[in-house]
């Protein structure tokens, strides 16, 4: 190699060097500065999202650290691995909050969190992420109508399985006419999501913290 | 902490290098660029850009060191060629070098002319003919209509002559039948 | 694009070697950026965030004064190390600085205004690649000094902000009916009360809320921006100026 | 100053125009006789918004406005759009719908001859974005309606004093939208094609408008106003590949014929894929556009999320115009390929 | 599994298409498509750097930063980006002087072009692996390169089109923009 | 049913017997085929643009005041494409120089005036044998005969009749398709005198030496067509070669050389060459009716059929004296009815209006046409291009008018010759199918102008360059040879000194700086400046850079030479005295 373009590149490289241990530095100085207050907002983000469906009164345990993992795939239909936490009242079993999918949306998947007693009947239920029309399909999420929280105080026992349908199909869930696609698909998951809690209540509380469900 | 400063600095390494390495590498002499430029210029000579010549402005565009909208022979249709070719927004002609003139040749009285080689000396296309002392011509042809002659002359002997319109060397009009609008301000008709 | 800036900044930066008076300059630099080489508008960069992220008002507006802390930071910080660099590496080593304050505004973002980072989600470290934040530190701070700089940062920045939060405001009006939804993402719930319902049983006009929407509303801006400053340029043409008459 | 040639033996264009409205008239006829007069308030309601938006356009352009006016392509852009919309649009929707038509896919552009996009095709683009619902819920032909309409209701329906007749009182979902919606549920074409709204080979009384278009455009191409090309490969090509379909799997796909005479395939195929300015010149041009019109139909209307796509497939085959033009200039006198 | 890769392809290639519905790297969709074959060449270099991009990055996300280093992402992206950029140029420059004649000014644009570092921050967020990312890259790319081809190709028609004047320029091509994104809806629900 | 096959085969682009696309306006060829072929009084006046040709302008072989005769040469062929000029009467050359002349432009160009003086006295005919003449000859002949084509393009015939081994002529295509409406002094000239034309045939497939002679007429020209037949069965041609008349459909364009190619053998001439490249050539039925008159009679070009139509009283054919005013032709027909308002000149498809009744006929004057509102009227307002591509439909060439349109309009002048401009023959079919009113030719014509004006300026520029960048190179190595010549002389100035320091002379220091003070460094300084002194008065009084000027440059340098010699000889005259004055003024001092 020529002498002169070796020079070269290694004084490029230098300044390249000095410029990348500047930034860097600064970097990892901010990400250590703010690791804490990001894990902590994010753990408040959590609660904040488990509080809207889940009252204060029936837990006393910390839900974040209360998890067992659900596998993605699964009866819950989700493609990746989700948290189920357990609600306990004085070391009790309370309450279930999970994440479901419902996978048959106008316009894909429909992410669902849906808390429930451990009676068996469900105390709340939102939706995390869904992609269907603005302005028509997206009358499942809170900021647009209270639809979801038809659900509220929903049960096996209380609505039959033939009842798991919107009006027009038959059942005894609402819909907005013209978009009945969506609400079928959320119908039908969170019927899902309660028939998986009744198979998989006991192994969902004995699972030790931290550990996968045994399916 | 220190991974990632390891990560960093050696893609900052690996690349540092390989750019240093073909920054010399792939160095490219010269640049076909002021060719391209020139050949844009009306190749009148004239200086009026402020270059002496147009390949010197050429090579001055070329390395930013000018506008595109100097060169008053070249015209509104040269600024945008050039303009286009640089990948510059369009300017309009800078009135400082001069406004575009309708193409002229010089001619030289014969009846005044004493012959001084002054004007052979300033034309930049070798467009005049004559020894010293000796009456000189300018072949029209070769006439770029720069002017430049026209100053060292001592009697003023020549003058510059717009070239005629003839069946010869006569254009078709833009054809005018369309619609056109009266010309007023409006909304989003505006017209400056 | 970047001849846009090859067009500007020789200029501008002659004027900071000839012209003494820093007073002039600066405010040519805010002039500039808040509107004759707006970015938004005349320049053209920062089009996706313009785009992209003004669905509302607030959206748009935060995303903006973030990309207008992002240019005068890294105006600032490129400003003074600026003849350093070697030209092969300049662009790498600009990038790696607006990089590394991208990314700790991210993260400061992220610590403590969690649910705007969510909602303005890919967008910030995008501002990356934002070309606007890269031009200015080629046009202007790898010329001028510090300052200047950062200013002009803020500046175009600002411009840019502007821009994002009247086409977010357009089109979260004509296409939801609200203005200022979302506020409380940056203010904390107690700020929903802000939110204002502009026009009542509103059905919501969707295409103002997607792409299409968002390209015909910023044309619609440019055209204005166009017309107000052609009808600026029709009457200096046709009114003399005061220093027009004062001149001798 | 010589303007040979002195002669000239051309229709002018406001006569061209005319004529393509003249070929709409039976498929306006036969609309009345399905659904009722409604549809006449509703082109009623386009032509004037879209005069007066073309008017004060010209205005604000600095443009002479009678010319422009009487040239009539504003107005039959307008009946386009309306024949497209349901015919018991709201006003507010075909006046949304038209001026977006008007104003921003023409007028922005220069107006007549300089759109790049088909004005009628971009103002219901737009409105089937904006109100979905609205757009795919057309009424029930006269004969098959619940609440039976005068022409009284439909009047104050369409102008916003809706009595309580919900939409759903007054419409159904269109067959394409039928169709669509029920396959997602596991149905079969067969099962669902029985249901009241289907009819002989597309739509329940829409047939009779779909052929009155067929009719219109054979009246279009013999006039000399149209070429062969276009709905001929449009037509084609939807068939072919709706046959195909059909033949592997007749229980997931509608038979091609369903194709051809529901949705806007007759009315696009002769007046709406025709529209010179907004599509390519040259003949072999017209088969390509034409052809990928009817292919990213198909697509659309069985795999996308729109129940019909002939809007959306002319949209985006305007696109390409500028480029089929440029690759498909005819072999010139003289040049060998 | 062939027919996943088609539909990611699809999907990230016209359903979301990266620029007129994702709105990702509209600068150079806006500024380099004023003229036909600069677009081409604009859109050519943009795909080889997108794609090429994709797959670095998969390596050093995947590879060199893990997990614990996530927060190196977008400066280790963007540094490998702008070096991949400024070596072709500099190759190109030497090795097809052609080509670096129509792209020379382009290319440095590719770097602060968003598409070029959204793709690969929205591989990770899809948690793409090496042969999704690089399908990934390469529809966005191809997907790119359509639109802008287009946009150039109708814009040049638009150059004679009587648009009102404040509409001129960048307006008028804003609306364009507008209507082919109106178009591209048209995919949607597409590929879920 | 018969209409809806022909829209379908139409439509399917079946339709071809007839040119690709092309259209049939009205063809008002009846009104002026009712009269037989008139002739004119002999004007007082006759006016000869020397401008009546495609090619160089002839060179005027006569001065103002020259008494000259019918048929007599008035100006000659200069170069290689160009035709004479003669005098069509005998009288007085009144006037050389700008007039008005039948051209687009309107403007004024150089021109011979020719009082008559009523004898109309012919020079000595000189008819020749052309069967038994040597070819060249014969060919070098036709030089001097004024034969032009007649069918409106005005190319010198004898051009298109040089043959060589390179493209040897198989087919002689006769146009008598005479397609343009209005226009039908090729119709009369058949009906009155096919023998005549024969005869030229005859000629024109001699000098060329083809085996075949086909015959285009249009379909609306029956009579035309039966005569000509029947020449045909006379001619004695019809023994040696194929002779045949064939009738092609009337749609405009037909006549135009290229597409009647097609129509009569299926060949189309490639764009890029000559229908002589691929064996054919094409000519007038007047052109080679001309031929036959030079030949057999020793008649130059004099006179030629125009169509007199249009407004005028009785429109019909004349045959017409080459300079005769447009205004005795119109006399002629009768005199032009109430609200004439114009002339055309050539048809309404592709002729032009003149910039008054004062231009004279010239050779390519096929036609005159007096225009009313009531005939033409005046085009409606252009309204935008709607691309509906019927331009497109009609064009014979396949061209793409509305993108062409498009281009010409936008100034952009490259795309448009990339979208083959120049392949367009200006008929008009576009213009005339446009709903749209646009004057679409007109665009082109415009565009076409444009670039070729462009082209040339570009030359100039790169003649310019090439000049400048010599003159530049020039000086540098004048420089270079100066600054050599100095470094020599320095270095053999040092060699110098180091001998003279042994030699010590006490020679002051005449330069600047004291150790270079040798004599013989002065000494070699002042050789030098004279040297250069010399060679700069050589260079000044030889003519500069003329090693690299063209022949026709050389020539005029000649010519400024010659009169520089003059002059010079005036000055040496003057300044020979002088001395002799001062000689006689010294010896009378010395005395
Ligand atoms: C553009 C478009 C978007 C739609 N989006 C949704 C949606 O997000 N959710 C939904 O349930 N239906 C949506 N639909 C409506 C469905 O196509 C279908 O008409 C409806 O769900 C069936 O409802 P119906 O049985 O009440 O007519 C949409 C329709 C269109 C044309
Ligand atoms: C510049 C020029 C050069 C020509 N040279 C020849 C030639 O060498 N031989 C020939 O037979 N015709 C020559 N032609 C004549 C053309 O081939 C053609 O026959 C003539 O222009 C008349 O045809 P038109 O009226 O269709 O244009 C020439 C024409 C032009 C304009
Ligand atoms: C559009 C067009 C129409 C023409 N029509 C005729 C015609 O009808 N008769 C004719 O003799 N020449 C016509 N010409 C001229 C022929 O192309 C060609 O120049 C001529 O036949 C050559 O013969 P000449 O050299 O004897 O004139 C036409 C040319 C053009 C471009
Ligand atoms: C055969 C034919 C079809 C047309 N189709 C349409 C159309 O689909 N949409 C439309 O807006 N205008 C249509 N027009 C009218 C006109 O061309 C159109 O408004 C122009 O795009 C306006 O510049 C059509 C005109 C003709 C002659
Ligand atoms: S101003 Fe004169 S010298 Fe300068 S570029 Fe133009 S023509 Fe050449
Ligand atoms: S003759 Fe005079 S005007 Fe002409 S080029 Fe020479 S110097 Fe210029
Ligand atoms: S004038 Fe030219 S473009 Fe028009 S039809 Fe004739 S050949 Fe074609
Ligand atoms: S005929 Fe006229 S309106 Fe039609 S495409 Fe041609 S130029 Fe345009
Ligand atoms: S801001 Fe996205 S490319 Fe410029």
């Amino acid at each position: 190699m020529n002498p002169t373009i070796l020079k070269h590149a290694v004084k490029t490289a230098w300044v390249m060097i000095a410029f990348t241990i500047l930034s860097t530095l600064g970097l990892v100085v901010i990400y250590h500065s703010t690791k804490a207050p990001i894990s902590k907002a994010e753990a408040e983000v959590r609660m904040r999202l488990f509080g809207q469906i889940l009252p204060a009164d029936l837990y006393d345990n910390d839900l974040l650290q209360d998890a067992i993992k659900q596998p993605a795939g699964g009866d819950l239909g989700n493609r990746d691995e989700t948290m189920i936490h357990r609600a306990r009242i004085k070391g009790e079993p309370a309450a279930v909050i999970l994440e479901a999918t419902a996978p048959d949306g106008y316009s894909g998947d429909i992410k669902l969190l849906v808390a429930i007693k451990s009676t068996g009947e469900i105390v709340g239920v939102r939706v995390l992420d869904h992609k269907e029309t603005p302005g028509l399909g997206d009358y499942i999420d809170t900021g647009h109508s209270n639809w979801v929280r038809n659900f509220d105080g929903q049960s096996l026992e209380k609505t039959k399985d033939d009842a798991w349908f919107v009006k027009k199909d038959g059942g005894q869930f609402d819909f907005t006419t013209g978009a009945t696609i969506t609400p079928r698909a959320v119908v039908k998951a969170v019927h899902k999501v309660l028939k998986f809690y009744q198979v998989h209540q006991q192994a969902i509380f004995e699972t030790v913290s931290g550990q996968a469900l045994a399916q | 902490m220190l991974t990632a400063i390891y990560v960093m600095l050696g893609l900052a390494l690996v690349l540092g290098i390989l750019l240093g390495y073909s920054a010399l590498k792939f160095k490219v002499e010269g640049d076909p660029l002021v060719a391209r430029i020139d050949a844009i210029l009306p190749q009148t000579q004239c200086g009026q850009c402020g270059f002496p010549g147009c390949k010197p402005y050429a090579t001055a565009i070329a390395a930013g060191e000018a506008d595109i909208n100097q060169c008053p022979p070249g015209g509104d249709a040269g600024a945008r060629a050039l303009a286009d070719l640089m990948g510059v927004e369009y300017k309009p002609l800078n009135a400082e070098h001069g406004i575009p003139k309708p193409k002229s040749v010089a001619l030289i009285d014969e009846n005044t002319c004493i012959g001084c080689t002054l004007c052979i000396q300033a034309c930049p296309v070798d467009a005049i003919l004559g020894a010293a002392k000796h009456m000189h011509t300018i072949i029209a042809i070769e006439c770029t209509g720069c002017e430049l002659c026209l100053a060292p002359c001592p009697v003023d002997c020549i003058t510059m002559e717009p070239i005629a319109e003839s069946p010869d060397n006569w254009k078709w009009r833009y054809p005018v039948f369309e619609i056109k609008p009266a010309a007023t301000n409006t909304l989003i008709g505006i017209r400056h | 694009m970047s001849e846009i800036n090859q067009e500007i900044t020789p200029e501008v930066a002659q004027k900071t070697e000839v012209k003494a008076q820093p007073k002039v300059f600066y405010s040519e630099i805010v002039e500039n950026g808040l509107w004759k080489q707006n970015p938004g508008l005349v320049q053209l960069l920062g089009l996706c965030p313009t785009l992209a992220m003004t669905v509302s008002l607030v959206n748009g507006f935060s995303l903006g004064v973030m990309t207008a802390l992002v240019m005068a930071a890294s105006n600032a910080s490129v400003a003074p190390i600026r003849q350093w660099v070697p030209t092969e590496i300049r662009i790498p080593v600009f990038i790696l600085i607006i990089a590394a304050l991208v990314t700790m505004i991210d993260l400061s973002m992220h610590a403590y205004l969690q649910s705007l980072h969510a909602v303005l989600g890919i967008f910030i470290p995008l501002i990356v690649t934002n070309c606007i934040v890269l031009a200015r530190v080629e046009a202007f701070a790898a010329k001028n000094p510090v300052v200047p700089s950062a200013l002009d940062g803020f500046m175009m920045g600002f411009g840019l902000a502007l821009v994002l939060a009247t086409l977010g405001g357009v089109r979260e009006i004509i296409g939801k009916g609200t203005l200022f939804s979302g506020i409380d993402l940056v203010f904390g719930p107690s700020a929903k009360s802000l939110v204002l319902n502009v026009i009542p049983d509103y059905q919501g006009f969707l295409l103002a809320i997607l792409p299409p929407g968002a390209f015909i509303g910023l044309a619609l801006l440019i055209a204005v921006r166009n017309w107000m400053a052609q009808r600026k340029v029709a009457r200096e043409a046709a009114a003399p100026t005061s220093a027009n008459l004062v001149a001798p | 100053m010589s303007r040979s040639p002195y002669l000239s033996g051309a229709p002018s264009v406001s006569v061209i125009m005319v004529k393509v409205m003249l070929a709409l008239v039976p498929a306006i006829a036969a609309y009345v006789w399905v659904f009722g007069a409604g549809i006449l308030v509703v082109l009623a309601l386009a032509s004037v918004t879209a005069l007066a938006a073309e008017a004060l356009m010209l205005k604000l352009r600095n443009r002479p406005i009678k010319p422009f006016l009487m040239d009539g392509s504003a107005l039959l852009a307008a009946w386009l759009l309306a024949l497209s919309l349901p015919p018991l649009a709201p006003w507010w929707l075909v006046v949304v719908g038209t001026l977006f038509a008007i104003v921003i896919a023409k007028q922005l552009y220069g107006g007549l001859g300089y759109n790049p996009f088909n004005p009628a095709m971009v103002g219901y683009a737009v409105l089937l974005i904006s109100f979905p619902v609205i757009m795919t819920h057309w009424p029930a032909p006269l004969e098959l309606a619940q609440a039976n309409l005068s022409f009284a209701n439909q009047l104050q329906y369409i102008f916003g004093a809706s009595n309580g007749l919900s939409l759903d009182a007054v419409s159904m979902a269109t067959p394409l939208d039928y169709l669509k919606t029920q396959l997602t549920l596991h149905h079969s074409v067969q099962e669902i094609t029985s249901a009241p709204q289907f009819g002989l080979l597309g739509a329940q009384g829409g047939e009779w408008v779909v052929g009155a278009y067929l009719l219109g455009g054979l009246y279009l191409l013999q006039q000399r106003l149209i070429t062969w090309h276009l709905p001929t490969a449009f037509l084609s090509v939807l068939a072919l590949i709706a046959g195909a379909f059909y033949l592997v799997d007749a229980t997931h796909f509608a038979h091609p014929l369903f194709h051809l005479f529901t949705g806007a395939s007759m009315l696009g195929a002769f007046f709406i894929i025709t529209d010179p300015v907004s599509g390519p010149t040259t003949p072999k041009g017209k088969l390509v556009f034409a052809a990928g019109i009817a292919v990213l139909t198909y697509l659309i209307r069985v795999y996308g999320g729109y129940p019909d796509g002939v809007a959306f497939s002319v949209l985006l085959m305007n696109m390409c115009v500028p480029l089929i033009d440029a690759w498909t200039q005819p072999r010139v006198f003289g040049h060998k390929k | 599994m062939v027919q996943n890769y088609i539909l990611l392809f699809i999907g990230a290639a016209l359903v979301n298409n990266i620029v007129l519905v994702k709105i990702l790297g509209l600068c150079p969709f806006m500024g380099v498509s004023k003229k036909l074959e600069a677009s081409v060449a604009m859109a050519m270099a943009t795909a080889f750097v997108l794609t090429i991009g994709s797959g670095t990055s998969y390596f050093i996300s995947e590879y060199l930063l893990g997990t614990d280093l996530f927060y190196l992402r977008t400066i280790s992206f963007i540094v490998v980006i702008a070096g991949v950029v400024q070596f072709t140029e500099m190759w190109m420059e030497k090795n097809s002087p052609v080509l670096y004649q129509v792209l020379g000014i382009y290319l440095p644009l590719i770097t602060t072009n968003c598409a070029v570092l959204g793709i690969p921050l929205l591989n990770v967020q899809h948690k793409h692996n090496l042969f999704e990312s690089l399908v990934f890259g390469f529809g966005g790319a191809v997907g790119f390169s359509l639109v802008l081809i287009f946009f150039a190709s109708m814009r040049e028609r638009l150059e004679a089109a009587d648009v009102p004047p404040i509409f001129q320029g960048a307006a008028i091509a804003m609306v364009t923009g507008g209507l082919m994104s109106l178009a591209f809806m048209g995919f949607a629900g597409l590929v879920r | 049913m018969n209409a809806l096959v022909n829209i379908v085969k139409q439509n399917l682009g079946l339709g071809s017997i007839a040119v690709n696309g092309g259209v049939h306006p009205p063809e008002h060829k009846q009104e002026s085929t009712t009269q037989a072929i008139g002739q004119l009084p002999l004007p007082k006046r006759l006016v000869l643009p020397l401008r009546q040709h495609v090619g160089n302008l002839p060179k005027v072989l006569v001065a103002v005041g020259d008494q000259v005769l019918k048929g007599q040469l008035l100006a000659e062929a200069e170069g290689n494409i160009s035709a004479a000029i003669h005098a069509p009467t005998s009288g007085t050359i009144a006037v050389i120089g700008d007039a008005l002349i039948p051209h687009p432009s309107g403007l004024p160009d150089r021109c011979i005036t020719i009082t008559a003086d009523g004898k109309d006295e012919w020079i000595a005919h000189s008819p020749s044998d052309w069967r038994k003449e040597d070819k060249t000859t014969l060919l070098e002949r036709l030089r001097h005969s004024g034969i032009v084509g007649l069918g409106g393009a005005a190319f010198p015939t004898q051009v298109k009749l040089l043959t060589n081994a390179k493209s040897l002529v198989d087919t002689l295509v006769i146009n008598a398709a005479e397609c343009e409406p209005y226009i039908t002094c090729d119709d009369m000239l058949m009906r009155e005198r096919a023998d005549q034309i024969l005869k030229g045939v005859e000629i024109a497939q001699h000098l060329l030496g083809a085996n075949q002679c086909l015959i285009g007429i249009e379909d609306n020209k029956p009579e035309a067509a039966e005569a000509m037949r029947l020449a045909c069965t006379n001619s004695p041609l019809a023994q040696s070669v194929t002779l045949k008349v064939v009738v092609v459909p009337t749609q405009y364009p037909s006549g135009d050389a290229r597409q009647l190619i097609r129509l009569l053998t299926g060949i189309e001439v490639p764009a890029n060459k000559r229908s002589t490249d691929v064996g054919l050539q094409c000519f007038n039925v007047a052109t080679v009716l001309a031929l036959h008159r030079y030949f057999d009679f020793g008649e130059p070009a004099l006179s030629r059929i125009v169509t007199m139509t249009g407004n005028v009283k009785i429109p019909a054919n004349f045959e017409v004296l080459f300079g005769t005013l447009v205004t005795d032709l119109v006399k002629a027909g009768g005199g032009a009815l109430e609200e004439t308002d114009d002339y055309i000149m050539g048809g309404p498809m592709m002729g032009f209006s003149l910039p008054s009744a004062d231009v004279p006929i010239t050779k390519a004057a096929n036609c005159i046409i007096a225009s009313a509102p009531n005939l033409f009227a005046p085009a409606p307002p252009a309204m935008p291009c709607i691309r509906c591509a019927r331009c497109a439909d009609v064009c014979p060439v396949s061209l793409q008018p509305q993108e062409l349109y498009w281009f010409a309009k936008s100034s952009n002048l490259e795309k448009a010759r990339d979208y083959n401009l120049f392949d367009c023959i200006e008929c008009g079919c576009c213009t005339y199918a446009c709903p749209s009113n646009i004057p679409l030719v007109q665009y082109y014509r415009f565009a076409k102008s444009e670039i070729i004006a462009q082209d040339r300026a570009k030359e100039a520029a790169d003649l310019a360059r090439e000049r400048n960048d010599f003159r530049l190179m020039r000086i540098e190595r004048e420089k270079q040879e100066r600054a050599e010549k100095h470094a020599q002389k320095a270095a053999g100035a040092k060699a110098e000194v180091a001998n003279a320091e042994a030699a010590k002379t006490d020679a002051a220091p005449v330069n600047e700086t004291p150790d270079d003070s040798a004599m013989a460094a002065k000494k070699a300084a002042i050789a030098a400046a004279i040297e250069r002194a010399k060679a700069q008065k050589a260079s000044a009084t030889a003519p500069q850079n003329v090693a690299d000027a063209k022949p026709a440059v050389q020539a005029e340098i000649a010519e400024i030479d010659a009169r520089r010699e003059a002059a010079k000889q005036a000055v040496s005259e003057q300044t020979l005295s002088e001395q002799a004055l001062d000689n006689i003024a010294s010896t009378q001092d010395e005395k």
